[in-house]
């Protein structure tokens, strides 16, 4: 059971450290400011929703895993609002 | 090199830093924010000692933690009243700068 | 198990740093919102396996006031970039 | 071999470099924007140190609404992007500051490698005042914020009230007693009336969880009270409230609340306890929590207050 946890960890982890290389990589790579804004906001949110993930195993308490939870459904939504926000502004700004 | 000494050493650096922003940048915002960093600089090299209290069998030492929670606190005050200063000041003179030059010159500086 | 964890923190933090200094050298004031962005989702993400792997108590919160205040940081500023060009557009 | 030691060398270099770019910056906005990112990082750096605590009440405070205080009085100066490029000091008075900083932080970092061991420490005299005065509380921090340091934390909430009054007092004379300039001029925009419906309930809970905790794990009155206060100016910038007057009852009663709670308690002591700030034996850790709540309440009234500026008359200014 402990070293199925552990796989599992292992394996949300380096998923959710995966996707924060691919977001950095986008934005490096993507021409404009609306699709780097795409690739970051998107891709690290899922990263960072797997490293939680991947550490609710080792969570001390059902509280602190409830709070890795609640961390993850926070920043989905500022992500996905910040990310609408910022995509406004750049549309203005570039009017 | 311990995270400890490693730690110092930023908190070093910072006050470098800010000491250098401080004395150049004629923008009063610019000092004030100079100014933070040698704040922030100066408690960590203070939190330093809190975490050196770890050898008396602590984790931690709660007494310079509680004091640098109240000096960010305070530090923030300071921070707020300033720019109020400043707005205050800018509103008045009709300057933004705090170069002194700008200041006594007859009608120059004032570009903003 | 804990080496695996701090693995994974260093190469978010590393990053981290290559997005900053990609965001923070970018041309247009809007695009370096996107830094704080970014330290709220990588930065907290390194936060919690670091501080897992150092066993600190009561990180939760501390992941969680950041979630917080950079969902915060990027309102007022956008606030105040929106609050500019109507001053100037309209 | 552990990568501990690189991670941390990494982000002390990442640390410096930021705070390097918020000096370096050209203008005050890519200035401001360095400056909280460089506290969100700062906030690492304390983690690090096994303080919780001062993580977050410097991400909250020292970064968060610092930034949003310097700039919303960049947008007030006008001066959020600089027009014409201001005069560069010569560059040997660059050079000299240079090296004058350069001997500060050397000075300062040998210091910090020269010093004495074994450390001082106040940890064992805390440690017994925990125990004694602040019975029953888990976290050392807010039992030495609370007890072992009470007068401290009570002027510190006095100092917070006089900035308060300092900043309320530059405004001008004919505008006293009138609201402080709107954090936003425009109407807000559908995202950011969502997020600050959603956000703010969420965040109000999670600020009143990290102050309740606080009496036995990392959290307390300031980090709480610093998330309420930064909920409660997202609601206003998304325009769902208003910045209440400044001679408002509610909003004076809610400065002053916390440093008076405090002292009355703090006399309570002399009478029952036999000392100034003593509380009784059994009753430490509710009568805490209660002064905590009524120091949340003057946090959160103070903060939006420092941000908002000095009261005016018009709109705009």
């Amino acid at each position: 059971m402990i070293t199925l946890l552990n796989v599992f960890s292992i394996t949300a982890i380096s998923a959710g450290a995966f996707f924060f290389f691919a977001g950095t990589v986008g934005l490096l790579r993507f021409p404009d400011s609306l699709s780097r804004l795409h690739a970051l906001t998107k891709a690290d949110t899922l990263g960072l929703g797997l490293v939680a993930l991947g550490l609710l195993p080792r969570a001390d308490s059902a509280l602190s895993a409830l709070k890795l939870i609640v961390i993850w459904a926070l920043v989905l939504l500022s992500a996905a609002s910040t990310a609408q926000l910022i995509g406004r502004a750049l549309r203005q700004s570039r009017r | 090199m311990t995270p400890l000494m490693l730690a110092g050493l930023v908190g070093a650096s910072l006050v470098g830093l800010g000491l250098y922003g401080l004395i150049l940048h004629p923008h009063p915002l610019r000092k004030l924010l100079a100014f933070n960093l040698i704040g922030n600089g100066v408690f960590l090299v203070f939190g330093i000692v809190a975490r050196r209290g770890a050898a008396a069998g602590f984790r931690f030492d709660p007494v310079p933690q509680a004091m640098i929670i109240t000096g960010i606190v305070v530090a923030f005050a300071a921070s707020a009243l300033a720019v109020a200063i400043i707005l205050r000041l800018s509103a008045e003179s009709g300057r933004v700068t705090l170069d002194p030059e700008a200041w006594t010159k007859p009608n120059g500086g004032d570009a903003t | 198990m804990n080496e695996l964890f701090l693995a994974a923190a260093g190469l978010i933090i590393l990053m981290v740093a290559i997005g900053l200094a990609r965001i923070l050298r970018g041309s247009s004031d809007v695009e370096k919102l996107m830094a704080v962005q970014l330290l709220g989702t990588g930065g907290i993400a390194a936060l919690l396996l670091i501080a897992y792997a150092t066993s600190v108590p009561g990180v939760e919160d501390v992941a969680l006031g950041l979630a917080l205040l950079a969902a915060f940081a990027t309102i007022a500023f956008v606030n105040l970039l929106d609050a500019e060009q109507g001053d100037t557009g309209a | 071999m552990s990568i501990l030691p690189y991670i941390d060398i990494g982000l002390a270099l990442l640390v410096v470099g930021i705070a390097g770019t918020t000096i370096a910056a050209r203008d005050q906005f890519a200035a401001v924007v360095g400056y909280v990112a460089y506290g969100l990082l700062l906030a690492f750096v304390w983690i690090r140190l096994y303080a919780p605590d001062v993580a977050l009440t410097e991400a909250a405070v020292g970064s968060g609404v610092t930034g949003v205080l310097l700039i919303t009085a960049g947008k007030r100066l006008g001066a959020l992007k600089n027009p014409a490029p201001e005069a560069q000091p010569p560059l040997t008075l660059k050079l000299l500051i240079g090296v004058l900083a350069v001997l500060v932080a050397g000075a300062l970092g040998a210091a910090i490698l020269l010093l004495p061991d074994p450390p001082p420490s106040l940890a064992p005299e805390a440690a017994a005042a925990a125990d004694s005065a602040g019975a029953g509380l888990g976290n050392p921090i807010t039992a030495v914020l609370m007890s072992y340091r009470s007068f401290d934390t009570m002027l510190e909430k006095l100092v917070l009230i006089l900035a308060v009054v300092g900043v309320w007092s530059v405004g001008a004379d004919k505008a006293w007693g009138s609201a402080p300039a709107e954090l936003r001029q425009p109407k807000a925009t559908a995202p950011m009336v969502f997020l600050a419906q959603m956000l703010a309930p969420v965040g109000m809970l999670i600020g009143i969880h990290i102050f309740w905790t606080g009496a036995n794990a990392p959290g307390g009155a300031f980090q709480g009270g610093a998330l309420l206060a930064a909920m409660w100016m997202v609601i206003m910038m998304a325009q769902l409230a208003k910045l209440p007057r400044i001679d408002a009852q509610w909003l004076r009663v809610a400065l002053v609340s916390g440093p008076a709670v405090f002292l009355i308690f703090g006399l309570a002591g002399e009478v029952t306890a036999g000392s100034f700030f003593a509380y009784p034996h059994s009753l430490a850790k509710p009568i805490i929590l209660f002064i905590e709540a009524f120091m949340v309440l003057s946090i959160t009234a103070a903060l939006p207050m420092l941000v908002a500026g000095p009261p005016s008359e018009r709109p705009d200014r």
